[in-house]
């Protein structure tokens, strides 16, 4: 469409509207990223945590060994379990030394059999898959889970992603706010070109798709430009995050569809621009003959 | 000179009419009252009266920028406060207005203000460009086509606003004090592209206060004084374009 | 000062840089609450899960529970510790159970006494102090401060502070750039103001001041505005958190400190607003004789 | 009328003294080149020249909005080139100057845009408003001081241009196609203002078209032609004011 517009290289508030988005683009992703990135960070910390339990077999030392190589077996064939094993005797006597002290005595004792489990993704489901096989097994068999744990864990992520979802919200609104604003502000800039279009026979239809085509490029622009200056920053903290301690924080980085999101932010800004720039364009329009 | 295309066939109605027309801003006190008239094609008018009487009062209900308080203003037939909105931007392609500030768009080249109204209407790039150079060429602005108005002298830009005025051959002209800042020989210019087209069929109006201009050419006056306009006859008999 | 501008009813720009500012004070408002609530909730919950620790005192029944004694009470005047109590050997052995099932059998085991330690504020000072006032009791005895746990939530949470930090960085910048960004647009509205007052004998510093007191007017109001949107906004977010669950998350709220520095945006703003009107308008200025 | 301040004591140095002076705009040619003249005190002078001759240019210059490219201009004995921002300032508080687009402020009202002036130079609210309450009426503009300019008629905006020009008693008075589009009687007045000024010791220089205007009044003009300024002797010698 031929524009009869001041281009953005005259126009400061072509540049503004561009440069406001980016800002809010920026924002918008590191928020999205923020709450991404904590949210994986429990998630993973949750299963380092929480994926490894303990069944204790009782009984008389040989026959206990022997059921847990059962349960070991029945537990490696259980969905969600990653990895299962007996805990050799001496290691689990060495566990009670602290308590017991006397080495011969422990020794002597009626230890139950250990077996160490990892799981793959710890959850509910899985935790009573455990427990079925465990039972079938050994019903005799105590499966300490560290539930408490990971109730507790489950429940501040999902409050921490409550709360994260509420701060994307707010950041949304802060940019759709901010798109509305700037673009009215940048169109007043343009009263006289308005003006003069309207004075020569041009039609409101024709006005209007001129600058609200004007603001979507300028939205656009901005969204794009924020992105390309978001994405070193997540690389820049992920890079940072990763040299404080390997173990403690996994990578930041961001799960598939939150990178759709944040592309799709230029897009929700472009489309703001549009029906703003329409709506302030039609309300300078309808106060002229 | 040819620098307009001739009209094949002329506007059915006059293309001024007013009934009773009244005009005030807002809740002050009427500018114009009870103003009665009827403007035909092919009619050129002078618009007189002191400073602050209401020309460009007058100019703004006859260009559609204000609509009547009062009364009924037909152009070209059509009750313009009963016109929609697209028909009054139609109504507006067949006018040229030379504005008394001119109102150029500081961020198009001369060139451009110039075609603004031909590409509003939809004129294809080839006539906007043949129409376009040789106005230009003709208000003596040659070599300033791609100026902006902002590195223009004052009379520059009157002129690139009356080529923006009268390029689409409109078959009313509003010129609101036009050859005011520029030096005779192109006033003298000037007001043959406004003769030009009034002998084309085309309905003139030109406020001014320049008694020399007025006495210069044989066109009656309308003048307006106290709110109320009366028809004066021309104040001189010499023919115009000599 | 008597001013010769626009006043704000007049100016959309002025408007416009007010709301600029306040969007971007709510932003940063968000961020810097974000962080605050996040370290905060990871303090309560380290303190709650680190808090305890357990001092082994080895040895023969009776002695080893009287110098569990001479423990706790030295414990108690240890600066840092909240409570200390010596756990009942009954129930010290029902501990014990399922590892070993027998009762009788671990009746007879020599089992240390043990001394359950809450502390007020765990830190590593605090537990070296619990340290030296254990090790100047029962040289013997074994502390166990789940140490591990310890380390892995401290640096959790410096690693969280510090991204958290990096976080209200990125904000502030936003809200510089931004604040920049507006008031040199809301400037270009005041070009023909300028080149006036400039032309008709007024001084660079006259006209520069008239500007960037406008401007900083401008900023404080936005600022103000800002924090008065954001004050109900963390309210609500405090009440959905407590909502959720009362024993998950501590009720969001923001340290005295963080409201400071929530009170100080405004400021920051006009501070901004102020300098970036004196250069832009220096620089109008510049551009003419 | 009794509308200045009378100046107890005559400026030490020629207002306008130009020795060699030549301007362009960027890169384009000289728009003047080589002048040379000095005007004292207590001169009048018409500025003449085709539209787009170089008026504006001059005074331009004149009104420290340009700087010459070459040569040397002093203002009150003050080469302007030199002069710190401060001190042109300074200059600046002694010159009225009427710009051909008026250059009012749309934010403030008539009475406000004519004691601008004043202001900045610090004059006290008291005598601001005896001073611009005294010139609007004189101008013709009683009952207008609150309406801002987007209401004002093209010649009532003239006016409040030209009051904030003299309103300041300036010692060098430019004024750029003043009374362009203002009826004869109110422009009659207006030259009364610059010629009571020049009568008190200003100097004062009025570009113009209108050679009805020229030939009404007994000064010099100062004619623009190529580039160069020629200085041609009085058109009339009928005495201003009668
Ligand atoms: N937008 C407006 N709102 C209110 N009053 C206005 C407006 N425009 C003009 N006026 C007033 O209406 C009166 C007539 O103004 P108008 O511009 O029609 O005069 P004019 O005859 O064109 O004068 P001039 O020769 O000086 O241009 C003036 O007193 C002016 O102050
Ligand atoms: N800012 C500018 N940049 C570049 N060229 C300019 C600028 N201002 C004016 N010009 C050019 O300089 C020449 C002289 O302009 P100037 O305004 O001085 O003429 P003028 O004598 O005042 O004419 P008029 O009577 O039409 O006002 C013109 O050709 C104009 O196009
Ligand atoms: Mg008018
Ligand atoms: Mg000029």
């Amino acid at each position: 469409m031929r524009s009869d517009l001041p281009t953005p290289r005259q126009s400061t508030m072509g540049h503004f509207i561009a440069g406001i988005v980016a800002v809010l683009v920026f924002i918008s992703g590191i928020a999205v990223s923020a709450a991404g990135s904590i949210g994986g960070l429990l998630d993973t910390w949750n299963a380092s945590v929480t994926g490894t339990l303990t069944v204790q077999v009782p009984g008389e030392a040989k026959a206990a060994d022997k059921l847990a190589e059962s349960v070991r077996d029945a537990l490696l064939k259980t969905e969600g379990v990653k990895r299962a094993g007996v805990v050799p005797r001496a290691q689990a006597q060495a566990l009670l030394r602290p308590w017991l002290g006397d080495a011969k005595l422990i020794a002597d004792l009626p230890l139950p059999a250990l077996v160490d489990v990892e799981l793959a993704a710890p959850s509910t489901l899985t935790l009573e898959r455990v427990d079925a096989a465990v039972k079938a097994v050994a019903p005799a068999a105590i499966i300490d889970d560290h539930r408490v744990w990971l109730n507790r864990i489950a429940e501040f992520a999902q409050a921490l992603g409550y709360i994260a979802f509420i701060l994307i919200g707010l950041a949304l609104a802060a940019l759709t706010l901010t798109v509305v604003f700037a673009t009215r502000a940048s169109l007043t800039e343009y009263t006289q070109t308005i003006e003069v279009l309207h004075l020569v026979g041009a039609r409101d239809g024709y006005i209007a798709s001129q600058f609200s085509w004007r603001a979507v490029r300028q939205a656009l622009w901005g969204g794009v430009i924020g992105l390309l200056a978001f994405a070193p920053t997540l690389l820049a903290l992920s890079w940072f995050a990763r040299r404080i301690d390997p173990g403690v924080l996994p990578p930041i980085s961001l799960p598939l569809p939150y990178w759709g999101g944040l592309a799709a932010l230029p897009v929700a800004a472009a489309v703001i621009a549009f029906v703003a720039a329409r709506a302030t364009v039609a309300r300078a329009l309808r106060a002229m003959v | 000179m040819a620098l307009f295309r001739t009209k094949t066939k002329e506007p059915d109605a006059d293309p001024v009419r007013l009934d009773g027309v009244a005009f005030r801003y807002g809740n002050s006190p009427n500018i114009l009252s009870d103003l009665s008239l009827t403007l035909p094609a092919g009619s050129f008018h002078f618009l007189t009266g002191a400073s602050g009487a209401g020309k460009t009062s007058l100019l703004s209900l006859l260009y559609l920028s204000n609509l009547p308080t009062e009364g009924k203003l037909s152009l070209f037939g059509q009750d313009v406060a009963k016109a929609s909105r697209n028909r009054r931007a139609t109504i507006r392609r067949s006018l040229g207005v030379v504005f008394q500030d001119f109102r150029l768009l500081d961020h198009l080249s001369a060139f451009d203000n110039v075609a603004l109204p031909l590409r509003v209407a939809g004129v294809s790039e080839e006539n906007v460009k043949a129409y376009v150079s040789e106005l230009l060429g003709w208000v003596g602005l040659d070599g300033l086509f791609e100026a902006r108005p902002e590195v223009l002298s004052g009379g520059q830009k009157q002129r690139v606003a009356i080529a923006r005025a009268v390029v689409g051959s409109p078959k009313l002209i509003l010129a609101d004090e036009p050859p005011g800042t520029v030096d005779d020989a192109i006033a003298e210019r000037l007001m043959q592209l406004f003769v030009e087209l009034h002998k084309l069929g085309a309905c003139v109006i030109v406020a001014t206060h320049n008694e020399h201009l007025v006495s210069r050419f044989p066109f009656p006056r309308l003048h307006i004084e106290r709110g109320t306009l009366s028809v004066l006859p021309a104040v001189s008999h010499i023919e115009a374009g000599e």
